[in-house]
């Protein structure tokens, strides 16, 4: 099992694929939670949005996606542009045609629905032959195992990993060129964790699939990615290639929980030290 | 038994308790088994909950671990197995039932109430304390209104020590996933419990919120000797917290003791744990 | 004892009826979780165009009032109708309330009818109308003859309409893409929406299928007491077919209505005398409330998945 | 000088039907009078309609609204609605505003001694049972023929529907018939297990005390399971185009009672041809339905009404607009002769009429209209109901309202 | 920046326990009960408080009543308004039955009456839910409906299932004009809408909110869902029934069985969502908006196109925009006319700053 991943295909850093500018969001007409986004994701990479709780990653994502309205939510400044194009302004069924997909937070799997029929649901906007579709199940499949076992059962009796599975899995089945993942960890056992980023790393490479993950789970993520941007507050505070990033001081203790001579026990934190903020 | 009260003892105070004794067992589950309809999600199962400890379940997803947190506050009736809680056998009951012989619990996917603010939420945990009845409430006069600020007093202790003053009248809906948590804890806490259940309190958070958590259920275990169960998949937590640690497998127990006795275990090595940590 | 087959097979045709009414409200709640209330207002709205033009159609074309040709125009204009009433309610009603909680779509759907009805109206006018299908509703002969029970050729007609649209339906959710995704949009709107199911689409497209069969239910039920305001209450007919059979199950909507058609008309013949009749208004539901209580999701209903 | 009218319509909901052919009726005899004849001795009629969709709250608050509009506020309210009826009743004794309820309403309030101000003119539910049975003892050859024989009721089952009981079990007992009671539920577009129950019963006569889309279901029933139409006898609810029409060839043969018979042949209806459709000023949507039972039923509202507000002219002086007191007395001392109704055009349209102190009801007579599959053909004349059995328990009833209410009875003798 | 509670401190729990933390709401409050108590009997016409303030007063007391259930417990039910008869009939027959019936008493027992009866059709929904719930209520508006026209004896044996309800009188005094009656319906009102206001702000109301979100773990915490279900029914069908029989005794005088039917029930759920799921001051909101809103769509079409359009036309366009303006409300704020308040006042306390 190969854990580095400083052998991307080199990319030239060419002309911007997907990229966020200055976007603002604002929910329920009052609630302000980014304050001017931007970020790029160029073609044939993985790129890791880290931050705290609230800080506004899984907004970022949603308003690439469009699935804000849903929330109430509003992109009321700033532009996103994908393959040179504009998409602030499209469905999410065309951006899933054009091939951008959020696999959400919180896994939404259909509950009433088998776990096949999620998956088969995922490959909606392909219009495609039964065997094409066949084969496209048993790749994922092949990637989750464990979701072979259960298709049959109904997704909302699974447990909590299985329907993570599940949502990536379907998610998948649309062949997407640009992934936004939505801590995909959450909730995984440690494994099926390093699993899943093995996976991702394997569509980046072999199939030039895009991502941009939101992840709580730095070390991981920053283990797996080219280059990532932290949050804080719906701002970004900091951004550099992952290597870097990994091996700055303020990201290992806040991030990483890595403190001079290594990893702390959980036992011996201090309750009272105060967390930095940058900026805000 | 050791009755914890958060009101009667001062916050430096709180530190003379603040010594663990791990005692007899209060909970023991015996031969557990558990299935829907074909799926079985528990098997065999026996393992022990002894006074004031720490207590993690792990295994890989869909091992049952969850599904056990049921058995034990009764949402699941398990088809076959004894459960005994205080020296007691269990019967068939309910999980109001188990809430009031003081078993509180917060769930995977987070279940606080949307609707309400994060004081209510919390005072929904003291829910089996109160005492008043509906006219009272209705009049909200005289002993309803004490009952009312005597138990707010209580649950504003609970939010001191979560820290969590800022967001008391914050509709939860609108909190960031890792405060809902906290949050949950909370209404958990405010019940008093002797024994808490925690499924993946630490999911979706990152290091930083991680220790704060940590510190939580510690300091709980510590201040308050309740007795606590914990479901978790971040390793380090289980390893760095945790008295003893039961390892589920497909409904399966595959080891059960220290951390780090199971942490050598090959067998939980192969099917849960991976070579990598 | 023939009597006695007599109210049970009417019975069991009504029954088939209420199916037909029923259905409207399934599809929609299975494909979006709204519980459609305009269903009523869709029926009657349907049967009030497709005889509108009927009335209009000689006039405009200078065919013969009675000729099929009429007929057939009506029913392709009114089917039209109804297919842009579905596009305009997803437009207009569903779209901005994506994943909106259930109830306050309900409300809107209570807006709808309103809207429907009064459309309806001020397009043709409040006039009480005839409708005529052209079969008569005469009891079948041989039946007559043989068994001296009384079986009507119209219901029988309605009720084959009715078991071959269920049917159709059921095949095309269970195993067809499109069907998969509309259970799918009932689950979790947003979900539906991230991997690319075009919500606006699929409920055009299930606002207009249930269009056409509030249509076909519209015509039967027009043909039966005419065409007036009270075709909206067809509605109240079907909701105790829907929990009895399960808001979100095809088969359920048959099934349910069997049941409901069959023991309304006995408890009215045989329990209706003892408590001064007329029972028929509540029985069906205090009866499928029975049914409830054993099977909290109706029959065929889809379980209430809550886990913690 | 104006005299305002308040009309609580409704044109929307169930009933909608009905309602614009009633009303239509009546405005356009309230147009015709002011095209004609420039309004009563010069008082033009003014109007309003108050949507009220046949719901009481909003009857109400239509009540409360057109009491105060024109110069000498409502002259007169009349709900077309029983259950609005009862919700104003007490309001128009103390407003002092005369509610006018021809074929509806409050049938004990013919007895004007309690109820002054109430007016269920023309005929009452009762009478019109009991003028039911006589038609069907003409039928038979004889009242007396009636003994023994089985008449079906098939009712409403509701308040309106009930309403028919009481008086019916009278009879019965008086002429020694039978009657089944047989309910439909509200609305009544199922009626199979009903139909069924009346197969078995094979009753001589089948009394239809239907309300909107329960007639012509009953109609389409009867006809399904073999009952002939010309068997059943419906109520003047039960009797218009809106009834029949929607059965099809199911309702050829049946008969309705009727307190005013459908057609345009009448003088009446013709003026309101030749002055208000003529100049396209009719208030009906669909012409073809002018001269339909409801549209003249709602003539009769206009002729009476505007007849009540002329006789009231004469007394408190005329060309000068009435008050709702005044109106009353009007009401109260309403005569439409044999004679009036052939000037009025109306001559076998609506039965004369004498209104006094303390009976309020006036005719008590209906008509009988067989429905031919495309119109409805009078084939009787007047018939009487029997007020021997009726009127006693009318008073019967309004005693003890009035002790209920605490009303001392008004003693007519000394009225003027 | 007028309304703000920014330097209002509160130094004690109690003081954070009021009703109205925030002195504006409070003098608002205060304002507003003086203005209705005081200045509209002074004001108001007739046709005002008969036709108009009367009931909306008492359909919001129906409003909360449903809200309560349907709002706070989430339980969807589309019965009120047979829940509303019972409270009629009741009151009515232990005014008749029962010599010196004081009035109040019987408008209470009315409500208790409604209660059992509610509680008796609330106890499937410990197994029933949603919409599912929702159909099941209906058996209860039927049947209710049926049984009081079919037993003459809830009427008195008036032949027609009428009821005329009996004169107010309280202590002596009888409220027979337009003005006493509506001082006394506002009363009333006044009390019960501050009683369920309290009820749900204390430990019953919390239970029937968590029952709502999320049962499951409202049992795991110790909520008997059984008790906050019932209790939940009871109460709101006792708010319906007490509304009811002030239908009967301070609106319309008589009623009939039939008046209660289902388009009152469903008048009654539109209110509370129009006004508020889950909200006190929303059921008034809503009574009021659904009540006066076909008045006003009927008096404007009559000053806008008075004879110049054809009659039936008219009305079918009030039912248009009737219907039309409850979808734009529902997408403009589906959490109703409460939330848009909540949403005024929040921009008012950022003022002049956007966010
Ligand atoms: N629908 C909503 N309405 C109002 N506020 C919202 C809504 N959704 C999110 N927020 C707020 O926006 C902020 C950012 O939320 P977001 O979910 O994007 O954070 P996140 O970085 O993904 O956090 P997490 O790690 O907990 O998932 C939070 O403060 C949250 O409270
Ligand atoms: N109510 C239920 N009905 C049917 N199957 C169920 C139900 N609850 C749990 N299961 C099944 O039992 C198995 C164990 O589930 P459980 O939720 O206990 O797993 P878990 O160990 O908590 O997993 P995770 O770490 O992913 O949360 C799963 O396969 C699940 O599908
Ligand atoms: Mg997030
Ligand atoms: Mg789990």
């Amino acid at each position: 099992m190969q854990t580095n991943t400083a052998a991307a295909p080199a990319v030239p850093a060419a002309a911007p694929y997907l990229s966020i500018n200055n976007v603002e969001v604002i929910y329920d007409h009052v609630i302000l939670v980014l304050k001017g986004v931007s970020l790029e994701v160029p073609k044939g990479r993985i790129v890791a949005l880290l931050g705290a709780n609230g800080a506004g990653k899984s907004t970022t994502l949603k308003s690439i996606s469009n699935l804000l309205g849903a929330e109430r939510g509003d992109v009321t400044k700033g532009s996103i542009e994908f393959k040179g194009a504009r998409i602030d302004r499209m469905t999410p069924n065309d951006l899933v045609r054009r091939g951008v997909i959020q696999v959400m937070e919180g896994r939404h799997c259909f509950g009433h629905l088998t776990i096949e029929e999620n998956l088969l649901t995922g490959a909606y906007t392909r219009s495609i032959s039964r065997t094409e579709l066949k084969d496209s199940l048993e790749k994922v499949y092949h990637y989750f195992p464990r979701l072979k076992q259960r298709r049959t059962s109904q997704a909302g009796y699974t447990s909590g990993g299985e329907q993570q599975m599940c949502a990536i899995g379907r998610a998948l089945m649309a062949k997407p060129e640009m992934i936004l993942l939505d801590e995909p960890s959450m909730g995984l056992a440690p494994q099926i964790v390093e699993e899943i980023f093995e996976i991702v790393k394997d569509l980046n490479a072999k199939e030039q699939v895009s991502f941009l993950l939101a992840e709580q789970n730095t070390m991981v993520a920053l283990r797996y990615a080219d280059y990532g941007y932290i949050m804080e507050n719906g701002r970004i505070v900091m951004e550099g290639e992952a290597k870097g990033l990994a091996n700055n001081e303020d990201v290992k203790e806040f991030y990483l929980g890595l403190s001079g001579e290594g990893r702390k026990s959980f036992r011996d934190v201090k309750h009272y030290r105060r967390r930095k903020r940058w900026l805000s | 038994m050791m009755m914890n009260d958060l009101i009667h003892v001062a916050p430096d105070a709180q530190l003379a308790v603040a010594e663990r004794r791990i005692g007899g067992v209060v909970l023991d589950l015996q031969n557990i088994s558990l299935s829907f309809g074909g799926v079985k999600a528990l098997t065999n199962i026996s393992f022990d909950v002894r006074e004031h400890e720490i207590r993690s379940i792990i295994g890989p997803n869909g091992a049952g671990k969850s599904s056990m947190l049921n058995v034990i506050n009764g949402v699941y009736h398990p088809q076959e197995g004894r459960i005994m809680f205080r020296g007691e056998l269990r019967q068939k009951m309910e999980p109001h039932v188990a809430a009031a012989q003081g078993i509180a619990r917060t769930f995977q996917n987070i279940a606080l109430f949307k609707g309400m603010s994060v004081l209510d939420n919390i005072m929904t945990g003291r829910n089996l304390k109160m005492k008043c009845n509906l006219f009272q409430h209705a009049l909200y006069w005289g002993r309803a209104q004490k009952e009312e600020i005597e138990h707010r007093l209580k649950v504003e202790e609970v939010i001191d020590f979560l820290e969590i003053q800022d967001i008391r009248k914050t509709p939860v809906g609108r909190l960031p996933y890792g405060l809902q948590k906290r949050v949950e804890l909370g209404r958990a806490l405010a019940a008093e419990p002797s024994l808490l259940l925690l499924d993946e309190p630490m999911a979706g958070m990152n290091v930083e919120e991680k220790q704060d958590m940590c510190r939580f259920i510690l300091d709980v275990n510590d201040q308050f000797g309740t007795t606590i169960v914990l479901i978790e998949h971040d390793m380090g937590v289980v390893m760095d917290i945790s008295d003893r640690v039961v390892v589920l497998d497909y409904g399966k127990k595959i080891g059960d003791g220290a951390p780090d006795e199971v942490k050598n275990n090959p067998e939980v090595i192969a099917a849960y744990l991976g070579t990598s940590h | 004892m023939g009597f006695f087959f007599e109210v049970l097979i009417g019975g069991l045709l009504s029954g088939v009826l209420y199916s037909l009414v029923a259905l409207g409200f399934v599809l929609i709640y299975k494909a979006s979780g709204v519980f459609n209330f305009a269903q009523g207002a869709m029926v009657f709205f349907a049967a009030l165009t497709f005889v509108g033009f009927q009335e209009v159609l000689p006039g405009w074309t200078g065919l013969d009032a009675d000729s099929n040709v009429v007929f057939w125009l009506a029913f392709v204009l009114a089917l039209a109708a109804m297919i842009v009433l579905g596009i305009l309610t997803e437009k207009v009603v569903l779209r901005p309330l994506v994943n909106q909680p259930h109830i306050t779509l309900f409300m809107a759907t209570i807006g709808l009818t309103f809207l429907v009805e009064g459309i309806a109206q001020a397009l043709w006018g409040a006039n009480v109308r005839g409708l005529s299908l052209g079969i008569a509703d005469e009891p079948v002969e041989w039946i007559m003859e043989s068994a001296d029970i009384l079986v009507s050729k119209f219901d029988l007609f309605a009720a084959t309409l009715a078991g071959a649209l269920v049917a159709s339906l059921a095949l095309f959710f269970q195993y067809t893409k499109v069907g998969r995704a509309l259970r799918a949009v009932a689950d979790d709107h947003q979900a539906a929406l991230s991997i690319g199911i075009p919500l606006q689409h699929i409920w055009a497209i299930v606002w207009a299928v249930a269009g056409f069969v509030a249509l076909v239910a519209g015509l039967i039920w027009g043909a039966r007491s005419g065409v007036q305001f009270a075709l909206t209450f067809t509605a109240l007919k079907a909701l105790p077919v829907l929990i009895l059979g399960g808001f979100t199950s095809v088969p359920g909507a048959i099934v349910g209505g069997l049941i409901i058609g069959a023991s309304e008309k006995l408890a009215e013949v045989y329990i209706g005398p003892f408590v001064g009749g007329g029972i028929e208004g509540w029985f069906p539901y205090v009866l499928a409330l029975g049914f409830l209580l054993i099977r909290p999701e109706g029959l065929f209903g889809e379980r209430h998945i809550d886990r913690v | 000088q104006e005299q305002f009218i308040g009309l609580p319509s409704y044109r929307v909901g169930p009933f909608g039907a009905n309602g614009a052919s009633l009303y239509g009726g009546w405005i356009d005899y309230m147009a015709m009078i002011n095209a004609r004849d420039g309004g009563i001795n010069g008082v033009k009629l003014t109007w309003e309609e108050c949507e009220t969709e046949y719901n009481n709250a909003r009857g109400v608050e239509c009540y409360e609204r057109l009491k105060t509009k024109g110069a000498t506020g409502n002259t007169v309210f009349q709900p077309l609605s029983t259950g609005i009826t009862y919700s104003v009743l007490e309001k128009v004794a103390q407003d002092k505003i005369p509610m006018v309820t021809i074929g509806y309403g409050r049938t004990d309030a013919a007895d004007g001694r309690v109820f002054p101000w109430v007016f269920p003119m023309i005929s009452t539910y009762w009478t019109q049972a009991s003028a039911i049975i006589n038609y069907l003892g003409t039928k038979e050859g004889g009242i007396d023929k009636l003994k023994g024989k089985k008449i079906g009721l098939l009712y409403h089952d509701s308040a309106y529907g009930k309403e028919s009981h009481a008086i019916l079990d009278k009879l019965a007992a008086k002429h020694g018939f039978t009657v089944e009671k047989i309910a439909v539920a509200n609305p009544g577009n199922e009626q199979q297990a009903q139909w069924l129950q009346i197969r078995q019963m094979k009753p001589d006569y089948v009394i239809l005390w239907g309300w909107g889309v329960m007639n012509p279901t009953a109609l389409r029933t009867a006809a399904k399971t073999g009952y002939s139409r010309d068997k059943i006898v419906g109520v003047w609810w039960s009797g218009s185009e809106e009834d029949t029409i929607p059965a099809g060839d199911a309702a050829k043969g049946y008969t309705a009672a009727g307190f005013n018979v459908a057609g345009t042949n009448y003088p009446v209806v013709q003026e309101i041809q030749k002055h208000v459709y003529a100049k396209n000023a009719g208030n009906m949507a669909d012409k073809d339905r002018v001269g339909s039972v409801l549209y003249n039923r709602g003539v009769v509202h206009g002729i009476i009404t505007v007849e009540a507000i002329r006789k009231a002219q004469e007394k408190y002086g005329k060309g000068k607009p009435v008050t709702g007191e005044q109106a009353r007395w009007g009401f109260e001392n309403l005569d439409i002769d044999n004679a009036r109704l052939t000037q009025l055009g109306a001559a076998g349209f609506m039965p004369d009429l004498k209104i006094t102190c303390a009976d309020h009801e006036g005719a008590g007579k209906v008509k009988f209209q067989q429905w031919d599959g495309t119109k409805w053909k009078v084939v009787t004349d007047w018939i009487q109901g029997d007020q021997s059995v009726v009127r006693p328990m009318i008073e019967e009833s309004a005693a003890a309202y009035a002790k209920e209410k605490g009303i001392t009875p008004r003693d007519c003798s000394k009225e003027s | 920046m007028l309304y703000r509670e920014a330097g209002q401190f509160k130094v004690s729990y109690q003081e954070d326990q009021q009703i109205f933390p925030i002195r504006q709401d409070r003098v608002g409050f205060i304002a507003i009960l003086g203005f209705f108590f005081l200045a509209v009997p002074l004001v108001a016409s007739e046709y005002w408080l008969q036709a108009i303030l009367i009931p909306v007063l008492i359909f919001s007391l129906a409003a909360i009543g449903l809200n309560i259930l349907t709002g706070y417990a989430g339980q969807l039910s589309l019965g009120s308004a047979a829940f509303m008869a019972v409270g009629a009939f009741g009151a009515y027959n232990f005014m008749l039955r029962v010599d010196g019936m004081p009035f109040l008493v019987a408008l209470a027992i009315g409500g208790l009456c409604a209660a059992v009866v509610g509680v008796a059709f609330g106890l499937p929904s410990l197994r029933i839910k949603g919409f599912y719930l929702a159909v099941a209520t209906l058996a209860a508006q039927f049947f209710i409906v049926w049984a009081l026209v079919k037993f003459p004896w809830f009427s008195n044996n008036s032949s027609s299932g009428v009821i005329s309800a009996q004169q107010i009188e309280i202590l002596g005094f009888a409220f027979d004009t337009p003005v006493s009656k509506y001082l006394l319906t506002l009363g009333i009102v006044a009390v019960l809408a501050l009683a369920a206001k309290n009820l749900v702000r204390s430990t019953t109301g919390r239970s029937w909110m968590a029952v709502r979100d999320m049962d499951v773990a409202a049992e795991v915490i110790g909520i008997r869902p059984m008790f906050a279900k019932l209790s939940a029914f009871a109460v709101s069908s006792f708010y319906c029934g007490v509304a009811g029989a002030l239908y009967a005794y301070a609106y319309l005088g008589t009623v009939e069985p039939e008046g209660f039917n289902l388009d009152l029930s469903f008048k009654i759920l539109f209110m509370i969502i129009i006004g508020g799921v889950g909200s006190i001051m929303g059921s008034f909101l809503g009574a009021a908006f659904i009540v006066l809103l076909p008045i006003f769509l009927n008096v404007a079409m009559h000053a806008l196109f008075a004879g110049s359009m054809p009659a039936g036309l008219g009305s079918n366009l009030e039912l248009i925009i009737f219907g039309g303006l409850i979808i734009f409300f529902l997408i403009v704020e589906p959490h109703g006319l409460a939330r848009l308040w909540q949403i005024g006042k929040e921009k008012l306390r950022l003022w002049p700053f956007p966010h």
